[in-house]
């Protein structure tokens, strides 16, 4: 029977069942990626996150939240001019992990 | 667990309400999809218990869904209670009680809005006066329905024929208790165990003989959300919230689902229904549902009411695996007839769901 | 003439107030209620930031107080003015006179059931601060039982209108970190995550305990606070925040989740505070003359405070004032 | 674009007494949205809502009383529990549902519109039958859910109402009575004197207008808003 109506998905992040194979993995050869305090640094002096919704510390995030094909799709927009690494207060070399992520 | 943890919190959050002369107003929804209830609500305290409950013709509803559907100003939604407050004190009462859970969170809003704001409440006064010529006195007492039964609960329990208990095992029933958001959401000190661990239905159940099922999205909304279920586009939502629901208590295979907001058994069973035709998933046991009742159907089953007087046949859930784990006899011939035997057919078998 | 003076209360403040008091030459009385000196801090394991095992600072100023009139088990019953100073009549039937009061009488942690829906006293791993740095000290509580998935839960009865604390309880957010990574030191398997809504490093050191609970312990700090806590079927916590920094709610099991309780002024010296007239300020502690200049002095001659008394403070900020308080008595004492 | 109350919308928001009661002051701890069922089914953040009606920047509030985030909230007021603040999220969102009506923004959304619906339901029950919810208005054809005891409910309604002791459209006391002539007039009068008649029909004339924009007629144009649904856009992935 059409009812005209559904269940919805759950929104919740699921921390019991994500996957974080991909940030584990990135943990591994840049111990960096654990010290993002979500500043947002980057983000405001991202030269694409002027015109699209790039942003690395939301990727780290999304990584953390099993979200990778989401965060895949921001750093497309990436132009590795590298200004993130440079405004980083953590020193984080934002640009190598941006490049092993996509690896 | 620990339930002593519970009792310090019950302990902290008794109201005082009387045990005499209420002015009784009812709710739409009780009245129209739960119609034995108010009945066997009335039947209780009026002659078992032998308590004067009034009901005054001439009051209307409260407004409150209409309110919470935003389809009615703040204002208008007072007025109408303030009209409503006016017949208790044209009737000669100060006690007042009403049936639907919206209607005790607007009660309770409205009064403590009015205690925050006097210059509002002074607006109100002269709105009803414009528009009905009344004037209202502010109830000394409010309380819920399903406060009454807990107050009298262990009265109740004196006279049970059918405790919440299998009767072939002898080991308690499993039961849910869910409570109305509006009951205490807002006000937390208005409800018997406040907001957090309420004890209204708790109390009933334990009295009862029932075993308590504490699972994790037992605080969650049945998914109601007014504008939510109204526009068929919207019921997605209120589906959902029930499913999440089911999915948490699945696990501890409970018997029964007691309510106290007369919308929240309807959604309860009722979505059930559609989660079954959309994912062939049934929550009971044998491919039935869990029944969720109103505390009054629960009194009136554990009194011994008649199950199809109190109108058990109203649900979509079958009642019937409940019936014969209590030990409770039935006619299933009557379960479909009207006044006088009268044979009103019978509802079609859902593709998915068992219904007898 | 012996120049007494009364200090109320056995902990840091009042044990190092105490010690600087009599070099500069005065007679400290500490009165203690409880059976031993040491207060809080004597039950704490390890302090932050540098995990420096507490008995280490407990035992010098244990040694200081060494040949200092203290009573134990002991309360002040009832205090007087009179020509002299006071007059503080004790629960053991005792008189003591004193020219000056010190108030280092301390905090209360934050009852946790008050926050019901946390569960605490309700859900059997949910656990306080206090009683973690007591595993720590003990390697005991049952309730602790090699746990895969830890969670620590920032303002507990702090920053809370709805508890009647609306303040900042200054050294939970450094302490849950600390406990995070004590807890990896014991249980290097598990995860570990701490639920704040702001880190307030405000110290030295304070900084980097962050960065190396990042980096070196790996505990994964989420910014949002817990909205309700409960159990599952297998005695599990199930836990509900957002995750604010991405915007969305989050859940997750666990299996023991830690509160870090907030400082609430020491309400059992209310009768006494209230003999001397001292006011409590908007968070409900005691009201000193201003937070600059007159941090230990009060509205009413005499009387001084230090420590946690008039607001929640780290061990260095109690020391801090508890020598400073020192001197404002040496002052006044010399002064009149 | 013109609407009611243009450069003036904070100045009115803030008359409400829900957002003086609703709305303190916010620190974006997030309780209201980690315990909020809507914003697990919907793109939905209370904290987020709050923020902005915080800010009281006028071009930022009229964008969010356009949209349909503020018509996902099923007021079940379990944040107002939580809130750290005493804020009361459920308030502030009946606030600006109210404001977006009479502004006339909400013609300007999915959701929005979608109150139509409602007022013309629950409105009509009040005035004519003293009831919310009234189950002689209430069909089994635009309600499935109510499953097939549901339909055989609506079938023998009259029966089935006096098998239960009801009494339906009866007069004196008793459940689903007649609400007397007298009540419905004076529900009419405070309909009239408190703003919800002005209120309704202007609901009902904006929808009217947009039906006949549309092509539409008014019974058209309701099940439209009554059934469209663009799913994956309110969903929150």
């Amino acid at each position: 029977m059409d009812f005209g109506f559904c269940l919805s998905p759950s929104s919740h992040v699921k921390m019991d069942t994500i996957d974080l194979t991909t940030f584990n993995r990135l943990k591994e050869t840049n111990p960096d990626v654990n010290t993002c305090i979500a500043c947002g640094s980057c983000t405001a002096t991202c030269t694409a996150g002027n015109f699209t919704e790039m942003s690395f510390r939301r990727i780290l995030l999304m990584l953390q939240r099993g979200k990778e094909d989401e965060a895949k799709k921001l750093i497309q927009h990436c132009m590795l001019c590298g200004k993130c690494t440079l405004v980083c207060p953590r020193g984080i070399n934002i640009r190598k992990i941006l490049l092993d992520i996509t690896r | 667990m620990i339930i002593e943890g519970k009792q310090k919190i019950w302990a902290d959050y008794q109201k005082d309400i009387p045990d005499d002369h209420y002015f009784y107003v009812r709710s739409c929804i009780r009245q129209a999809f739960w119609p034995g209830s108010e009945v066997t609500f009335l039947d209780i305290t009026r002659n078992k218990l032998g308590k004067d409950f009034y009901e005054n013709p001439y009051h209307t509803t409260c407004g409150g869904i209409a309110y919470h559907s935003d389809t009615i100003p703040q204002e208008t939604a007072m007025t109408i209670i303030a009209r409503q407050f006016a017949l208790m004190k044209e009737s000669g009462y100060e006690n007042y009680v009403c049936s639907c859970i919206t209607s005790f969170g607007c009660y309770t809003e409205t009064l403590e809005t009015w205690h925050e704001y006097p210059e509002l409440e002074a607006k109100i006064r002269q709105y009803l006066w414009d528009s009905c010529k009344k004037e209202f006195a502010k109830p000394k007492y409010l309380a819920h329905a399903s406060d009454i039964i807990y107050k009298f609960r262990f009265e109740i329990a004196k006279q049970m024929k059918f405790p919440l208990v299998n009767a072939k095992t002898g080991k308690p029933l499993k039961v849910v208790e869910h409570i109305g958001c509006h009951y205490s959401k807002m006000f937390p000190s208005k409800g018997f165990g406040g907001a957090e661990y309420p004890h209204v239905l708790v109390g009933m159940i334990e009295a009862w003989g029932g075993e308590v099922v504490d699972y994790p999205e037992r605080r969650q909304c049945c998914g109601f959300g007014f504008r939510q279920y109204f526009v068929q586009a919207n019921r997605g939502y209120s589906e959902s919230n029930t499913h999440k629901k089911f999915e948490s208590m699945e696990p501890y295979e409970p018997d029964l689902i007691i309510t106290n907001c007369p919308g929240c058994p309807y959604f309860l069973d009722r979505w059930q229904y559609v989660i079954a035709e959309q994912t062939g998933k049934t929550y009971g046991k044998n491919g039935y549902g869990i029944p969720a009742l109103t505390y009054e159907e629960v009194a009136g089953l554990v009194m011994g009411y008649d199950p199809w007087d109190l109108g058990l046949q109203m649900h979509q859930v079958a009642i019937e695996p409940l019936l014969e784990k209590m030990g409770i006899p039935y006619d299933p011939k009557k379960k479909y007839q009207g006044l006088n035997g009268k044979d009103l057919g019978q509802p079609m078998c859902p593709s998915c769901i068992k219904s007898v | 003439m012996k120049e007494n003076i009364l200090i109320i209360g056995g902990g840091a403040a009042g044990m190092e107030a105490a010690t600087q008091l009599k070099k500069l030459g005065l007679t400290p009385i500490i009165i203690e209620k409880s059976e031993a000196l040491g207060g809080h801090i004597a039950q704490w394991d390890r302090l932050f930031p540098a995990f420096h095992p507490a008995k280490d600072v407990v035992a010098p100023m244990l040694d200081g107080v060494k040949g200092i009139d203290v009573r134990l088990n002991t309360e002040v019953a009832d205090i007087q003015r009179d020509a002299d100073g006071f007059k503080a009549a004790l629960s053991n039937g005792e008189t003591i006179n004193a020219k000056a009061v010190v108030l280092a009488t301390g905090f209360d942690l934050f009852k946790a059931e008050r926050k019901q829906e946390y569960g605490y006293g309700i859900y059997n791993n949910v656990i306080t601060s206090l009683e973690l740095e007591k595993f720590f000290r003990t390697g005991k509580d049952e309730r602790i039982n090699n746990p895969q998935k830890i969670g620590f839960v920032h303002c507990v009865g702090a920053r809370d209108v709805k508890v009647g604390n609306t303040y900042c309880s200054k050294v939970c957010c450094t302490t849950a970190l600390k406990q995070a990574c004590e807890m990896k030191e014991v249980f290097p398997n598990a995860e570990v995550y701490t639920f704040y809504m702001d880190l307030r490093m405000f110290g030295p050191g304070y900084e980097d305990l962050y960065l190396k609970t990042q980096k070196d312990f790996d505990v994964k700090c989420i910014r949002g606070r817990v909205c309700e806590v409960s159990e599952d079927m297998d005695g599990r916590l199930v836990i509900k925040a957002e995750d604010t920094l991405f915007g969305k709610p989050l859940k997750m099991t666990l299996d023991l989740l830690v509160l870090m309780c907030s400082m609430e002024k020491n309400k059992s010296i209310d009768k006494i505070q209230q003999q001397l007239g001292i006011a409590n300020n908007s968070d409900g502690f005691m009201q000193n003359r201003d937070m600059y200049l007159g941090l230990n002095g009060t509205a009413k001659d005499g009387v001084f405070v230090a420590g946690t008394c008039t607001a929640p403070k780290s061990l260095p900020d109690t020391i801090a004032e508890a020598r400073s308080v020192a001197v404002e008595v040496f002052n006044y004492i010399n002064n009149k | 674009m013109e609407y009611r109350f243009k450069g003036h919308l904070v100045e009115e928001l803030y008359k409400d007494y829900r957002i003086k009661e609703g709305m303190k002051a916010c620190m974006n701890c997030g309780v209201c949205t980690a315990v909020c069922p809507a914003a697990e089914f919907y793109k939905y953040n209370p904290k987020n809502i709050v923020n902005i009606v915080a800010r009281k920047n006028e071009d930022d509030l009229e964008e969010l009383l356009k949209n349909d985030t503020i018509w996902y909230c099923g007021e079940c007021m379990s944040c107002v529990t939580r809130c750290p603040r005493a804020n009361a999220p459920g308030l502030v969102i009946m606030a600006l549902r109210k404001l977006s009506m009479r502004s006339g923004l909400y013609m300007l959304s999915e959701k929005g519109k979608q109150q139509y619906v409602v007022v013309k339901d629950l409105c009509s029950n009040i005035l004519n039958y003293g009831y919310c919810v009234y189950p002689r208005t209430f069909d089994y054809e635009t309600h499935k859910e109510f499953g097939p005891v549901g339909k055989w409910i609506n079938d023998n309604l009259d029966d089935l109402h006096a098998r239960m002791g009801s009494n339906l459209d009866g007069d004196g006391p008793g459940g689903l009575r007649k609400i007397p002539k007298e009540s419905l007039d004076q529900l009419k009068n405070i309909f009239d004197v408190t703003g919800a008649t002005e209120l309704m029909e202007q609901v009902l004339s904006d929808a009217h207008q947009e039906a006949v924009k549309e092509n539409l007629s008014d019974e058209e144009y309701f099940m439209k808003v009554y059934t469209e649904n663009d799913w994956e856009k309110h969903l929150n992935h």
